[in-house]
């Protein structure tokens, strides 16, 4: 199911972790699928000079935290705001369809974290994204993970079986 | 490497003696058991003793109260869609449980759309329905009470006989979904006293994707499948006559040996247990420990999710499956498991290891040799890991 | 003794190198497909190669507008019902003809019970259905047409690409029954255009209790089945494996090796129609010789029920069937028949004889040498042949 | 499906033909299947000296007209109108549950022989009973032949699914 890329950064993450004293760090939870994703930086010179992760999820939730990172590292800030969740997606040699909304969590959480650092670094309250804020931007598509449709752009899950599964039959 | 396979409850290995006897009915029965010549003649009589056989493990008393079917699936459906549709002015009323399979749900969501209303009642921690509140939603215009007996994700044994005695007195029909009993557990339908009880061929070794109804006698249902005379009209189209020889050895089998094979997986189950604690420290067993499937162990490894656990597991040759909503290619965590009362990220992290006749000893020890380095692991990537 | 098996249509042996590929995969796949360990991985492989197959089969463009399902019963009953209840405000109308298998004409009775109406064409005395005659029948509130492909009591092959013209033209969904068509004459769904067409395994040397549905990209309809999440939602439960990764191979070999078996086919065909009235003085060939199944020929003995030719053949080991009310367990000679003109008595005393690949002129030629004194002596009993 | 004594009795059928200058016929139609069976006797001192048959039907109806007029042959006329379809099917070592009523045919058509031929002796006008009277009689049970359940006394076919093969779907 997945490719040898994505079972390889799978089996052997790369920057697994915290960074105790980070400038940024981004949260973001999959409204899909209730996982959550954790990336810490660390910024010198306009650079990520370091940069880990946690993440509670599947297999492809796991590369692409760790995919993502190692991308991500020793980018400027701005280079690293450019990357997509498509880039992410690609680097790994491709990810199942129904599970491409696990890298929409990759690339969102890393802005959340930059933002997170230009927020500090501004003065600025630090903003806490609620972790079901899932980020659909107009170039990536989402496809819902149960019935492989496409979730239209601005909605969070998949109305043809949102949340199906939770309720009973009543 | 030898894979352990210890992902039975999702699709068990066909036994050996079943294997061969399909392998010769591939060689001889091609007959079609409706046409009159000889040929059909002894398509039939296969035909007569499967059933006969599959009979006799649920302890139906005439064979003709068991229709075969495609598949579980099937069974349910044809159950639940086909009574609700006969009972025509009778009402339009069914009651049933918060942790069926989705073949129940899906099939009673589907009524809804076609104007019925259900009462799905609440389970306890353990994963048990009370019958006292299967009694209590019954109404006037209940058509149908719709509960397992097994749980597939839990392992949890329902109090069916009560909830048949409650039925019977309320005078509604009812129907068991025996999938993960029938061939696991002691399964008399003649005592039970229910009409109608779903199964299928897989769960003891048979060929996947056969299945079966029993449909009590006078019980009425429309058939889902309409067209010939096949299995008393109960279901038309030609026989997967393959498929329904080797569920009836497999139900010979099945009944033979039914106490042996119960023992045998409790060993097993008892040896996982005793030993998990010593490699995996934060972890929670769910289901009804006094009244549980012998073959199955549900265990939520807290802070951690399924997909991953499993994934990691597969690679090491070890296949169990887990209730987690990235693996199952669903949208949120299992309802079985959050309607017992679990948190989310717990029920995400359930693992359902079941065992099958084939299963050893060592096998049990495999799995666990290769659990705590795994899970330790991933609790280092895990978030909601705190050391 | 020997037998001459020459009923075909009704069941098919399953051929030599399907069975080798079944007998294959008992040992080998039993992964759960749906499951996402390794084991399941090589199923689904399976699954998919399947699918490939038998889209090839039939000309679809995609593989995932294949559905498995378990017989023709089921893709028919899939087809018409899921189709009706998916239409919800569009109507209540469907269209059909008089020559249709039970499947088709229950599903579509089913309907009529849940407040369907329905319009059935009449075909003229060579069995065929005049589109237009369908072209008129068609409402404002026709949510569906159901026309079968080839006949399996005549040979009659209908009109279906000028249906499926007039069904575009008034964009009525089309389904076609192609039990019978599907890996014996050629069959390209693409062209067709139809929304949706039914076949089964069985016909071209496959398992019995197999079958297929085409539903063309876009078509909504609701599942016969629900529950899992199986076959594109179109069809839930666990899949037979075995049956379809034998149906796949049946398939591809169909569609390798289809000009030359319908050219062998007929030459058997031929042979037949030329000897028999050798052997028996007052017979009718029934069907539309200019648009007929190449293996199989429907005779009406006249003066003599079907039933006891049958009989009588089987007890000499030449087995062929017939459409006698006798023998089929209904209660009236075949609507087919009737429909197409026949009188009671030639209805009751049709022989279909039908050909496979494992057919050969000898067999033929036993029929023929078998059929004569039965004839002569059953036309001694007959109260209905005056010398 | 069928027992030996209703094979034999099919293959080799005692009594097969006609009687010209019969003294009684009987013809019968069984309003079931459209099948049709005559009975011819020969009658001699109140016995019945010959007597044949012919059948239009299926292999059960034939062994059925066979049987009976073996076992009807040399019995008076009091005792031939004795004789039952439960007779003829019990000498026949059984008949399959849907072919019973075939053998409703065979006792049926002896009696209305038997009635022609004191019909004509007694210079009543021959009555032809149109062929699809189907005389249930209260003991006998009959099945009907498509769905196997019980056809109730005093209807000719079964309600369930009666003619349902031969209208179309509309
Ligand atoms: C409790 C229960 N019911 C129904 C089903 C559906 O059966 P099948 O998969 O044979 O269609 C299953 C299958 O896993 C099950 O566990
Ligand atoms: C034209 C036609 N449609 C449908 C069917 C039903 O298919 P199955 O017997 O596989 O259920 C048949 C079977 O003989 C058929 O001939
Ligand atoms: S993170 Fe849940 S499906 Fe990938
Ligand atoms: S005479 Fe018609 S079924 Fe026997």
């Amino acid at each position: 199911m997945y490719s040898k890329t994505v079972m390889d950064h799978f089996k052997n993450p790369r920057n697994v972790g915290t960074i105790e004293d980070a400038d940024g760090i981004g949260e973001l939870g999959n409204p899909l699928c209730g996982d959550m994703m954790t990336i810490y930086i660390k910024v010198v010179d306009d650079r990520i000079d370091d940069i880990k992760f946690q993440t509670f999820g599947c297999g492809a939730a796991i590369a692409v935290s760790s995919m993502l990172t190692e991308i991500a590292k020793g980018k400027t800030l701005d280079e690293a705001k450019k990357i997509t969740n498509k880039d992410v997606a690609e680097a790994l040699e491709g990810l199942p369809k129904n599970k491409l909304h696990c890298s929409n969590l990759g690339a969102d959480a890393l802005k959340l974290a930059i933002k997170d650092y230009e927020d500090k670094k501004a003065g600025r309250p630090r903003e806490k994204t609620p972790p079901d804020q899932h980020l659909h931007t107009p170039e990536e598509k989402c496809y819902c993970p149960y019935c492989d449709t496409e979730v239209p752009e601005g909605q969070a899950i998949c109305e043809n079986c949102a949340f199906s599964e939770e309720e009973p039959a009543d | 490497m030898e894979t352990v396979y210890l992902d039975n409850i999702s699709l068990c290995p066909v036994l050996p003696e079943v294997r061969r006897a399909m392998a010769r009915a591939l060689e001889e029965d091609w007959g079609n058991p409706s046409s009159q010549h000889r040929l059909g003649e002894k398509s039939a009589e296969a035909l007569a003793k499967a059933r006969e056989q599959v009979a006799g493990l649920i302890g139906a008393n005439l064979p003709r109260e068991v229709v075969f079917t495609s598949c579980g699936t099937e069974s349910v459906n044809l159950a639940i869609k086909g009574t609700a549709w006969a009972a025509g002015e009778k009402g339009k009323h069914i009651v049933t449980t918060n942790i069926e399979h989705n073949a129940v749900i899906r099939s009673l969501r589907r009524l809804k759309q076609m104007g019925f209303s259900i009462t799905s009642v609440p389970v306890d921690g353990k994963g048990r329905v009370d019958p006292a509140t299967v009694a209590k939603a019954i109404r006037k215009d209940t058509v149908l009470v719709s509960v397992m007996w097994a749980n597939n994700e839990m392992g949890t044994i329902q109090p069916v006989e009560e909830i048949s005695r409650v039925c019977r007195e309320k005078k509604v029909p009812l129907h068991v979904d025996a999938v993960d009993a029938v061939g696991l557990i002691p399964v008399n339908v003649e005592e039970l006293g229910a009409q109608l009880v779903s199964f299928a061929s897989n769960p003891y070794g048979g060929p996947a994707g056969v299945g079966g109804l029993y449909i009590r006698r006078g019980t009425r249902l429309w058939p889902l499948l309409d067209g010939g005379v096949q299995e008393g009209r109960n279901r038309a189209g030609t026989e997967n006559l393959l498929g329904v020889i080797g569920m009836g050895e497999a139900a010979r089998l099945a009944a033979e040996t039914l106490p042996a094979r119960m023992e045998y997986a409790r060993g097993l189950r008892n040896r996982l247990l005793e030993k998990l604690p010593r490699v995996v420290d934060d972890f929670l067993v769910n289901g009804d420990p006094d009244n549980c499937l012998p073959n199955l162990v549900s265990v939520s490894i807290r802070h951690l999710e399924g997909e991953s656990i499993m994934l990691m597991l597969d690679e090491e040759g070890v296949a169990v499956s887990t209730r987690s909503a990235c693996a199952s290619g669903s949208l949120r965590a299992s309802h079985v498991l959050l309607s017992a009362g679990l948190d989310f990220a717990d029920a995400q992290g359930t693992l359902v290891i079941s065992f099958g006749p084939q299963n050893t000893e060592a096998d049990v020890d495999r799995f666990l040799e290769v659990l705590g380095p795994t899970v330790k692991s991933l609790l280092a990537i895990s978030p909601l890991y705190k050391k």
